[in-house]
């Protein structure tokens, strides 16, 4: 229970440095080594990091499960087995201890409060109400919006189509998360797609937006943390990782606004009852077969 | 035609006063020349002139036009007149062609017009061959007749001319008196020029202004600068004379006064053996004549152009001539 | 003893520190995009060239970056004159106010600009004139960040084009007056030309600046669908599969190709080697009754591109979340408490920021001038070859150098040992990322210097180092300080580069902007772009109080 | 002490030659002007002494040590000379003073004996006072002077001058010429001076080099290139004197010979009531006197210095005291 963990996540700042604080406070030993980035920069210094032959991490937490898929298809992930997974629904984690969900994020809709429309379902952004007015994250550039895009398309019934439509009612996508906030509470666009807690999060504070969980359902991405292959420092791994599934790592995943991953731990405030939200399902090792397939659909539609 | 006319015009530069009260008048058509010691603010009257500077007080006028005063003046642009630097400022950018056309570009001539113009003007300089050359290739001497081209191109009725001599050879030097001679009777330009070399002043010009600290200190022809200098300063500027003391009886013109100075030029002392004794100091050849400095009696040396070679510490005695009482 | 020796060691020395700055991080990326695991294929390379995509990605980089640097001389040049060459009122404070735009990071300015015109615009709203919602925002699009471009780009011209109008001596300028020349023929016949370097060093800087830039782009084109290669190449980072790099590198081998291309047609603009220009009493224009007009005009510029957006940045920082209205009720600090109070890493990222960038443009203000000097033992063609080559780490986007870098430091190097998780290397990427800045207005600075100014020293017994020294460095310092503020600036400020390179308490200001935008804790952000641009004020305000020991011309606004 | 030998020397710019064949010796201790027409090489000459320039063919050498040849050169800052430029090449960013001590800095000397130093050789040149003037602000007289302080403040034992007295004006050029003469004097230096005045190289230099396009024209002493020039292009470049045909029967010294050209000095020359026929065709002012040109029956032109003011086309009649037969 000492030495070093490096750390390479794509939560945001502050929460970062909250994961690492409270996990350093529990085991005093162990020097938390953490970088930050978006999950385009954080991938591209650690395939970089490969390239050259020499990885630094030993953990990996990031957005979506679709890049975990695939660096476990590479075979670079490192398998703990073992993980006391007491408390968790079946089938949230990867079967072979690949990486583990943490959290769920779940993309639903925002609206800006000047909105006439008050969307309640994924159906109503096909309305002429929302005609020009719909802004979402880019799949191509956001790996969370293509999991979001693959949920919606594998479980509404309209499939591709739905897409096709939003394409036609003007819908534009492109950037991540943080630009739709921003053009929605801006007043540029009316509607998005989003993730939940940065909506609500702002919100409270009085920005003029409101977050909405379709009827239909959300998608959700987990946040999953992973061991690397090549970690230095895997017991310290393993620590983490323990940690992280734990009721107080949980906790703190809802302190910080998010929807903890494991059963029987409250929700943050703004967030309406766990069982009010439906959350779609999803086939990571699906997606990653269809990756380039999904983006080369998608961006078909929306010409890009 | 254009008369210049300067009215109790002063310049200071922060608190250093460069002129002082100078009233002068340019008459249209005449040569002036602008003499004096280094520093004394020849440049400077000539830029408050051209209209670079405008005057802390006084008026400059152009044939009765207010040019500047201390508060209005007339751009350079607007005073069609000609100019030569004393650092030629000639355009890095454009050959040599390029620089003596430019003052001819936008006055409506025509491109062979130009040409020819260009052409001439070189020609007057003795650069003819040279249009393409960069100036950056150009010898000193060279360039500073580049810059006198340009100022001739247009013919206008100003000329301005800092030093334009300093830096060519005795002969080109001549050639380009004559040059100014001629374009000073061909056009009828009022001309003032600017010089530290006095035979430059003294062949040229009709008028001769002389300068020191700041403040005229005579205006006259060449004949009355040089023969009647109106006080010390002149006197020792202007000609290699010597100034000695009245006591030595010395005939001289102007008003005598035993206590003043009086001022003999070289060539008005003679070797005699009924002079005064003097001894031999130093000597300089040049040429014509040895330049020999005699030592009176009383300390005070007189210099003469001797046409053979003294010795040095020799005894001699002298005659003079001609001699200049000088105004206290 | 020998002549070769003295002309021949500085060239070496000169094409050695281009050969790291710029040929190592654009050779890695070379074997990365060319070198698949049968060898060298250009296959790949021919494939993503012949993509729609690409296509016209490179034609939106070329057409932004062109009228962006266009817009920024048609902003930057005037100022300059002004400033430099007339006694307009406040022109110190003008210049400094220019300088400005170029400590707010693009993707601030961006934001700035979008709030500006937006429908949640406070300014607009005052006077009832902000866009109903959900009207899309007037700088989406191809204009939007030509405009952006422009104004970020427009003090990079002005600080060049300054330097070179503070040498330009008074006799040219009259010369020309007396032959009948109006200010404004002299301004084109004369002082234009003469000043021919430097123009083009400005466009060349502002052209290759637009290439590289991702900020703009990311915010202002990628939600209009409008794609430079800068963002397609981010884009394609997100794609993240294992042979994402290789993709990346070959895009941006497309943008040293479009950079090397601009650069070239600079060069041959540049028909001469240069001409000295002799030293003297510096040109100076009397506005007369344009004075106040002229300062007026100005003011009212700088306004709308300074003060405007600035202020759209203070009103977002004041309110507890983006799309809120400032009143009296929402008005609030918390953002900049929670920036500079609560995150320990924000004023650590003050503190990095302003050491790396401060040490990147120190160290290459000082080398400028012997690299600019060796280069110009070289032969023409040479020269303008290698002064391209450095340019090109300038133009590809920050986080493909970073990646470079990254393969080239992560493994213990001789001597240095491994640069990586140090921040060191940040340093190392600003050196190869900022040297053209530096360079730029050097070697136009160089060129007009006497050559007698270093002649009359060796006569004076001094040796090629003491001639450096004393002579040649002082006269070009005018030059190196004006590109070391545009280094330390644009590095001050740099995200992309950073983004990739920080290490644990290693975490830059770009960094740290960078994560709360893609929060979307915009006001968060503007709260920290507030405190960026007070800093470098009052930096800047430090520097001024010490200008008046340092040599007339170094600073660029005095 | 240093003895500076070119030998067989020569330097072109690009396809333009500057120089051609030039072998020349200035001993230890002499004062050498360089004098010859605008653009003749006198500069470049001087550069390749200085090592500014790589001479194309031959070499140069300093007290027998080889300097440059067509392929090694030792560069200026180890050649341990003073050079004043023709354009001063003073350095804006350093005040008068600091130009001034610029030499003696890095030659282990203290503060106080720099001060001292440079104190003294402002003082030489007249500019003490103006120590902490920027050179921007200063006149072009004055900055001159600043070159040449900047040039005698270490004592080198080699000084080289290119035009150092174009902007003075006659009196502090006296003076300077006085201050050369001292140096010299005191500290034996080899001086090497380039000029266009042949009155100062006439009165400083023991031995003068005269050059004509790139070509050394003749080697003497001042009075041996102005009694006895050694050929038309030195007999009419140096001194004001005419060329006229040998068949006037002046008394010539040197080799007669009836097709040739004699020299006559204006000095020689004096109207008598007995003499050859002429007329006057041009009067120039000097001061002293009139330099007269006049028209002899075959159209050959002379000069001559008369005391009196003769007018315009006056018939009159001239002896001729003193004449040169011109080598062809
Ligand atoms: N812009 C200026 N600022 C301050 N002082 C100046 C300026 N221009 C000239 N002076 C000073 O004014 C005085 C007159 O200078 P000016 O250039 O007119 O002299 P000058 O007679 O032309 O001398 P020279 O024969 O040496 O060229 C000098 O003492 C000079 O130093
Ligand atoms: N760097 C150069 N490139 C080309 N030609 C040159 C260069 N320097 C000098 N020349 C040419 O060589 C010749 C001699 O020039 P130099 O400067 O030595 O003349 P100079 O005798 O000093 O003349 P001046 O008395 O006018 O200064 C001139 O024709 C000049 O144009
Ligand atoms: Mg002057
Ligand atoms: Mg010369």
């Amino acid at each position: 229970q000492e030495g070093t963990l490096v750390l390479y996540t794509s939560q945001p700042q502050t929460d970062a440095q909250q994961t690492a604080d409270a996990f350093m406070a529990k085991y005093p030993g162990i020097k938390v080594d953490w970088v930050r980035d978006g999950t385009p920069q954080i991938m591209a210094k650690f395939r970089s990091e490969l390239e050259a032959g020499a990885p630094q991490p030993d953990v990996l937490l990031i957005a979506d499960v679709v890049t975990m898929e695939g660096l476990k298809a590479e075979g670079l992930l490192l398998d703990y087995a073992d993980a006391d997974l007491t408390g968790y629904p079946e089938g949230l984690h990867d079967e072979d201890g690949a990486y583990f969900s943490t959290k769920l994020i779940t993309t639903g809709i925002v609206y800006n409060t000047a909105a006439t429309m008050i969307p309640a379902s994924w159906e109503d952004l096909t309305k002429p109400e929302a005609q020009g007015q719909i802004a979402m994250p880019s799949p191509l550039t956001s790996g969370a919006a293509m999991i979001h895009t693959v949920t919606l398309t594998e479980n509404l019934p309209e499939g591709w189509d739905f897409y096709s439509a939003l394409a036609a009612n003007g819908a534009q996508a492109a950037g991540g998360n943080g630009g739709i906030l921003t053009a929605v509470s801006g007043g540029e666009k009316l509607y998005g797609m989003i993730v939940d807690y940065m909506p609500i999060r702002e919100a409270a504070k009085g920005a003029p937006v409101k977050f909405v969980f379709p009827t239909e359902g959300v998608s959700a991405v987990t946040e999953p943390v992973a061991i690397l292959k090549s970690a230095q420092n895997p017991d310290n791994a393993k620590l983490f990782i323990d940690f992280l599934l734990s009721e107080e790592g949980q906790q703190l995943a809802t302190s910080q606004g998010y929807i903890p991953a494991r059963d029987g731990v409250a929700l943050p405030e703004g967030y309406p009852d766990r069982s009010e939200i439906k959350v779609l399902s999803y086939d990571a090792a699906a997606a990653l077969a269809n990756d380039q397939a999904n983006k080369d659909h998608f961006a078909e539609i929306f010409g890009q | 035609m254009t008369t210049i006319t300067l009215d109790a015009v002063g310049k200071s530069f922060g608190d250093s006063r460069a002129l002082t009260d100078i009233s002068l008048q340019f008459p249209a058509g005449s040569f002036t020349a602008l003499l004096g010691p280094s520093g004394c603010g020849k440049t400077t009257l000539l830029r408050l002139i051209a209209g670079f500077e405008q005057p802390t007080m006084g008026v400059v006028r152009f044939e009765g036009d207010v040019m500047a005063d201390g508060t209005r003046m007339v751009p350079p642009e607007e005073r069609n007149l000609g100019i030569v630097f004393q650092s030629y400022a000639l355009w890095p950018h454009m050959d040599v062609a390029a620089n003596v056309a430019y003052p001819l570009k936008g006055r409506g001539f025509g491109r062979a017009e130009i040409e020819r113009r260009t052409a001439e003007a070189l020609a007057m300089v003795s650069l003819t061959g040279y249009e393409r050359r960069s100036v950056d290739a150009l010898s000193g001497g060279q360039r500073q007749r580049v810059a006198l081209a340009r100022c001739l191109v247009t013919g206008t009725m100003i000329i301005l001319l800092d030093e334009p001599l300093a830096n060519l050879d005795v002969h080109l030097r001549a050639a380009m008196l004559d040059v100014f001679a001629d374009t000073h009777k061909r056009t009828g330009a009022t001309i003032v020029f600017v010089t530290h070399d006095q035979s430059e002043a003294l062949a040229l010009a009709d008028t001769i202004v002389v300068l020191d600290g700041g403040r005229v200190q005579q205006i006259g022809t060449p004949e009355k600068i040089y023969g009647e200098p109106a006080n010390a300063m002149v006197a020792g500027f202007v000609g290699r004379g010597s100034l000695v003391a009245a006591s030595h009886g010395f005939a001289a013109r102007g008003s005598a006064s035993s206590r003043g100075k009086v001022l003999v030029r070289p060539h008005a002392v003679r070797l005699t053996e009924t002079g005064l004794p003097a001894s031999v100091l130093r000597l300089r050849y040049t040429g014509a004549s040895y330049e020999t400095t005699l030592v009176l009696a009383n300390g005070d040396t007189l210099v003469a152009d001797l046409p053979t070679r003294r010795g040095i510490g020799e005894e001699v005695r002298v005659t003079v001539d001609d001699a200049w009482s000088v105004p206290a | 003893m020998t002549k070769l020796a003295g002309r021949v060691t500085p060239a070496l020395l000169a094409i050695l520190v281009v050969a790291i700055l710029a040929a190592l991080p654009l050779g890695r990326l070379v074997v990365t995009a060319l070198v698949g695991p049968s060898g060298i294929d250009f296959a790949p390379l021919l494939a993503r060239l012949m993509r729609s995509a690409t296509q016209k990605a490179i034609f939106n980089t070329l057409d932004t970056s062109l009228f962006g640097a266009l817009l920024a001389l048609a902003i930057g040049a005037p100022f300059a004159f002004l400033v430099a060459l007339t006694d307009m009122p406040l022109r110190r404070a003008q210049g400094f106010l220019l300088l400005l735009p170029l400590m707010i990071a693009p993707q601030v300015t961006a934001l700035a600009y979008m709030q500006l015109l937006g429908p949640s615009s406070a300014l607009l709203g005052t006077f009832g004139l902000a866009p109903a919602p959900g009207t899309a925002n007037p700088l989406l699009g191809r204009g939007g960040i030509i405009l952006l471009y422009g104004v970020q780009h427009a003090p990079i011209v002005f600080i060049t084009l300054r330097a070179g109008l503070t040498a330009l001596p008074r006799d040219y300028v009259e010369a020309a007056r007396a032959a009948g020349a109006k200010p404004w023929r002299v301004l084109l016949d004369v002082i234009v030309p003469l000043l021919r370097p430097y123009f083009l060093a400005a466009l060349a800087l502002a052209f290759v600046s637009g290439v590289g830039n991702l900020g703009i782009p990311a915010l202002l084109g990628m939600p209009a669908n409008y794609f430079t290669l800068a963002t397609l190449i981010y884009q394609q980072l997100a794609g993240n599969g294992p042979s994402v790099l290789p993709q990346v590198a070959m895009l941006s081998l497309v943008i040293a190709a479009i950079a090397i291309a601009g650069i070239a047609l600079q060069s041959l603009g540049q028909s001469k080697t240069g001409f000295a220009i002799a030293r003297g009493m510096p040109a100076r224009f009397a506005l007369k009754t344009w004075r106040w007009p002229a300062a007026i005009a100005g003011l009212a510029l700088i306004s709308i591109i300074l003060i405007l957006p600035l202020l759209a940045l203070v009103t977002t920082s004041l309110v507890p979340a983006y799309g809120v209205r400032l009143s009296l009720y929402t008005v609030t600090l918390d953002n900049y408490a929670e920036v500079l109070l609560r995150q320990a890493s924000t004023t650590r990222a003050f503190f990095n920021s302003f050491y790396l960038s401060g040490l990147a443009a120190l160290i290459l203000a000082l080398s400028a001038v012997p690299v600019a000097l060796g280069l110009r033992h070289l032969p023409p063609r040479a020269r303008s070859g290698l002064h391209g080559l450095v340019d090109l780490p300038y133009a590809l986007p920050g986080i493909v150098l970073a990646i470079a870098c990254i393969l080239l430091f992560l493994r213990p190097l001789p001597l240095i040992g491994s640069l990586y998780n140090t921040p060191w290397i940040i340093l190392v990427a600003y050196l190869m990322r900022f040297a053209a800045l530096a360079l730029r207005p050097v070697d136009a600075a160089l060129g007009q210097i006497p050559p007698q100014m270093s002649e009359a020293a060796a006569a004076a017994g001094a040796g090629s180092w003491r001639r450096l020294l004393t002579i040649t460095l002082p006269l070009a310092a005018p030059a190196a300080v004006a590109g070391a503020l545009l280094v330390f600036m644009s590095a001050f400020n740099e995200l992309t580069v950073s983004a990739l390179l920080w290490s644990n308490r290693n975490e830059t200001l770009g960094v740290i902007l960078f994560s709360l935008d893609e929060a979307g804790l915009s006001a968060q952000a503007s709260a920290i772009a507030v405190v960026t641009v007070l800093v470098v004020v009052i930096l800047l305000l430090i520097l001024n109080r010490l200008g008046s020991r340092l040599p007339a011309g170094v600073l660029p606004w005095r």
